[in-house]
């Protein structure tokens, strides 16, 4: 789960790290009314996106006249994909220095990286590529947190000493984040210096691990309903599947994330477009499969579908069932294949065959055939 | 014959009276896995499958003497089961929970360095078989056949789909080892290759990566310093589009790491023959 | 520093520990008041100390006049050299089962110690000898705390697997009494389970690491007055020196544990009687010095005062000013031999010298000079 | 003619900007021992007593190559002192400091698991010296003199006590050893005795316990294997009132553990004489 900005400053908050003055606008005359009580004010576009200043997304307000306009061009704009459902107001910062600081899981190292510089505001990734000692790195024992002596090994790292003490404890409140909140990435970039020496979250991302949710529910609850993205990984969402929009006509619905990339490779190389994707998981059931599949036949530019199921803990006589029904309760004439393998096969064929879908032989011929099917339909 | 596992390991099934964890356990025990017991806590002293139920994993190794175990129990609780398993001695832990969260995995994977016997097989994988023998996990045994083929992979399905495509083809697996598509896991793509490379009745090796994290360029790495083994790699995912999230966080691109290109890229460097589908595989075999 | 009960279940009921409603009181009338708001009540008296049953300071009251005498009998006895300053009263509990459950150092393994046993409410080291299996122990590791799976097989060994879950997530809550007020003892027994099935704290033993009182201010600013007892260690701990009360005339200091410990046996094995020692610790400064004399000097019965200084950290020179300096400010007429060595012994002597004090040879010279000095005092 | 220090030793001091930690450098250095730096975060680059200040013990390892350090920073700061000197890679480190928190002297037992090659003195303790070569701590070199007696104790005075005595019985010491009153802390009895027992210049043993744990039991249960040491032991503390609260935890009784007269049993179990004050000792050992 991707918070927005002003969600994520809410969480930094209440780990104990300044934030700047700020309001969320959901109506240009909020954002007007934000003015009147914050004054001058940073109009920001509130996506979980980076590159939104790029985009247009954020815009400086010094009078309510000019926080309303900004906040009437910038709420409704789409910003790669996302609809921009609010802006936040937040109060102009006295920037003395800007420094980077941010928390992610290092997948090669099986660990928490914690990165500092003392060159924040820019793009990060650029600073790494250019100037990769200017980022100093800190391994966090995950049962330890990063120790006193670590941390001040990575604020002389980053010849930051001189806000040695004020950094080092901001660091340790921004880390609970991790233990406390399942994050996978806690980034304030810029952290702000500010000309009378404090040290405020400029901006702040937040990413909070889907499958840690359950311990979390205040979180989804609280920030879960706010985000309009793609509507129809939305709807996904909703029936907790993982899906992803594409631009082509067939749609896919496999298990294991391998198969379903897997799929996308095949379908494109026999000179398919996929439109979309669903995967469906390891032991999914019949009711899970009707749901994907009543998704990806959400989008109207869907004309053919493919389900490549191979099964481990997914049993094919499920998997069948579910097919069966989500067809006839969608009542979908669009040209359908099912490949099928695995735990209970013979059980998945026989129930498709009962009800008249006949089912693919392996994931290769599967795929040329619902290209064949697909543009036979499209052109009949 | 085989790496890891074979008829004669004493296997326990953490979850065993669980509905998986007891689907799977009997499919285990019909290809012949040595199944010693299992653990549900409350259900000590009870009998499940024609086997003892112990409360914790120590009952359980203490009783029979068990070395590996599978984990079936739900992702809240997964990652104290592995922590469990470890403590109690056992050294070969196949965890097949999906949706374990990522920092507990963190935490597990620093826990077990205290346990450097221990061997931890996923979370998140369809664990390993080594046909006509024994198996941890899920993989149908169908499918399989035995004989020197090496598999290993971060992909369920994929997995089933290759190793079925080598049965038909009459080539016969030594161990097929599904490590999981988790960004934090246990065994790596270069722990088994390396396994593999020790068994000399391995003499064929197919690796199935994946785009995200660089764990089958260190394979690669690896299998440049030269190998004894006849090898394909296969990625998944070249055509996946970038950023977008596929279902498992092994599956986001993170900067010019990790693409299908750069694994490619390796694996030809280090003389490794890349197939573009998996269909393919089996022909690049012989 | 030893928490009272009422304190201590305070704080356990700051971690969620549930406790019985309780309430203190300082007079008999406020006892009588919390009969009339709790109903059937334990009237119990505060004191760092076990066995205050044993010695008549725990009363049961069914009305508001028994509450009131049983108050008016507690409030002020003397239990074990404390002078009881107050009362709580709790309300009864309707008691099922009692369950031994605590957290302390085991010096030897160099580590905590957490014992929960099926055979709480009666004396747990008797429990230890009689039947050592009947009490399982875990050693939690300091960084992870207690885990799900040792938890779980602690509560199977203590044969209390009907009440795992209550029972492991109180012991879960207790375990933070460690990492977050550094608790040397945390201690519930009886940890009773009612009737009804509710676990709550019947008792509760909580001690602060004195060493780590810098971290707990408000512990310290909450409860550190309660207490009276000896009102010399009273005076001592305001001073902040380690100071101990006993039964004989000679007072003694010394620097370190060790050295007053092998003063006290000198002067025993000399035929004498310590009435008190204070140990005035490394890096000792002159106004400690004078501060552990003035201390040892509040006690009428001393006769007699021995230093017995070796300085490593403590310099002479400095014990000796504060040795001068105390003596004259207290106008100290009573023998008194002062024995230094080690770091600037020279400059300390001469200082002494200079002012009239002759400085003893070794620790066994000085103590039978001070035994011999006292008598005579003592007969003189 | 010493264990852990000689003269060769490169050694740091954490702290060496502060009023303690300066004065006993000025103290160790008169003594010859080879300070190669110190640190104090903030006065990196600059100089004190001589020697190069660094922010971090890593800096100062790798600038200085130092193997040993001597903390005296303040109680709040000391549990990290030690944690980062053994992460910075030494194998020497010895604490001053008193008054630390004993959950932070577990935390720090705990995080030394993973340092198995460092060895910590103290914390609360004199620090140890190789007489005529080099010391770390605070045991004054003046009533110590270079020989061929081992010297382990708790208490920092009395070990001052004892080898004043034996200094001025002609007796020198190869090394005296404080190991500290604390009731966690790093090297023990038995640690140091076995150092003793395989320096073949140490040829006598003097220990000094006191009441509280079981340290000098474990010690003893070493020496009654065998010993070539003529050993002498002494426990401060039998006439202490019991349960009474003695200045350090580590005077406290628990149970029947841990007495003098438990502790002086074992000794003489082990076939060791037993001193009945420190002024008894140099007759017995020689």
């Amino acid at each position: 789960m991707k918070l927005l900005e002003y969600q994520a400053k809410e969480v930094l908050a209440s780990l104990g790290i300044a934030i700047p003055p700020g309001m969320v606008a959901r109506t240009p005359e909020e954002a007007a009314q934000a003015f009147e009580k914050l004054g001058p004010i940073a109009v920001k576009a509130q996506v979980p996106v980076g590159g939104r200043g790029k985009a247009g997304g954020i815009k400086l307000a010094k009078s309510a006249d000019e926080a309303r306009h900004a906040a009437e061009q910038i709420i409704g704009m789409d910003i790669k994909g996302f609809k921009v459902p609010l802006v936040y107001c937040e109060a102009a910062l006295d920037i003395g220095r800007e420094i980077y600081l941010g928390f992610t899981v290092d997948r090669d190292a099986r660990a928490n990286i914690l990165m500092l510089s003392a060159k924040g505001g820019m793009e990060i990734e650029q600073v790494a590529e250019e100037s990769p000692d200017s980022i100093a790195r800190l391994y966090p024992n995950p049962w330890r947190g990063p120790l006193d002596f670590e941390l001040t090994q990575l604020v002389y790292d980053a010849e930051l000493a001189d806000i040695a003490r004020p950094l080092s404890s901001l660091i340790r409140k921004l880390y609970r984040a991790i233990p406390d909140y399942d994050a996978l990435t806690a980034e304030i970039n810029p952290l702000v210096v500010t000309r009378s020496g404090d040290v405020i979250a400029g901006d702040a991302k937040l990413e909070i691990d889907d499958n840690a949710m359950w311990r979390h529910k205040h979180l989804e609850e609280r920030y879960g309903s706010v985000l309009e993205g793609d509507p129809y990984e939305v709807e996904a969402k909703k029936r907790h599947l993982t899906y992803v929009s594409l631009d082509g006509d067939i749609g896919i619905i496999g298990n294991g994330a391998g198969l379903c990339m897997g799929t996308l490779d095949l379908v494109q190389r026999a000179g398919g477009k996929p439109a979309n994707f669903c995967d469906i998981g390891g032991g999914a059931k019949a009711e899970v499969v009707e749901n994907a599949l009543a998704v990806i036949l959400m989008n109207p530019k869907v004309k053919g579908v493919l389900i490549n199921v191979f099964g481990g803990i997914t049993r094919g006589d499920e998997v069948a069932r579910g097919v069966v029904t989500a067809r006839d309760n969608l009542n979908m004439k669009l040209p359908l294949v099912v490949r099928m393998s695995g735990t209970n096969e013979e059980e998945g064929r026989e129930i498709l065959e009962q009800h008249g879908i006949e089912p693919g032989v392996s994931g290769w011929e599967a795929a040329k055939k619902i290209v064949e099917l697909t543009k036979a339909g499209a052109t009949a | 014959m085989s790496i890891l596992l074979d008829r004669d390991t004493k296997v326990i099934v953490q979850g065993i009276t669980g509905r998986e964890g007891g689907f799977h356990t009997e499919q285990m025990q019909s290809l012949g896995t040595n199944v010693v017991g299992g653990t549900s806590p409350g259900k000590g002293g009870t009998t499940h499958l024609g086997v003892p139920v112990f409360n914790t994993v120590a009952d359980a190794v203490q009783e029979t003497g068990a070395t590996a175990t599978g984990i079936f129990v739900p992702a809240p609780f997964a990652a104290d089961a592995i922590m469990e398993a470890a403590a109690a001695g056992i050294t070969l832990i196949v965890c097949i929970t999906e949706g374990i969260p990522i920092q507990d995995m963190i935490r597990v994977k620093d826990f077990l360095r205290g346990y450097p016997q221990a061997r931890l097989i996923g979370a998140n994988c369809p664990g390993l078989i080594t046909p006509g023998q024994a198996k941890i996990g899920i993989i149908p045994q169908r499918i399989t056949s035995s004989g020197h083929v090496g598999l290993v992979s971060r992909s369920g399905t994929l997995t089933y789909e290759v190793a079925s495509a080598l049965s038909a083809a009459g080539m016969g697996q030594s161990t097929i080892v599904g490590i999981g598509g988790d960004p934090v896991l246990g065994l790596t793509f270069r722990d088994v290759v390396e396994l593999f490379e020790k068994d000399h009745d391995t003499t064929h090796l197919v690796l199935i990566g994946e785009i995200g994290g660089s764990d089958e360029e260190h394979a690669a790495e690896l299998l440049a310093k030269g190998t004894r083994l006849k090898a394909v790699a296969f990625i998944s995912g070249r055509t996946a589009p970038e950023g977008k999230r596929m279902g498992h966080a092994g599956a986001i691109i993170s900067g010019n790491r990790g693409t299908a290109k750069s694994k490619e890229e390796a694996f030809h460097k280090a003389g490794v023959q890349v197939a573009e589908t998996t269909d393919d595989i089996v022909g690049m075999l012989s």
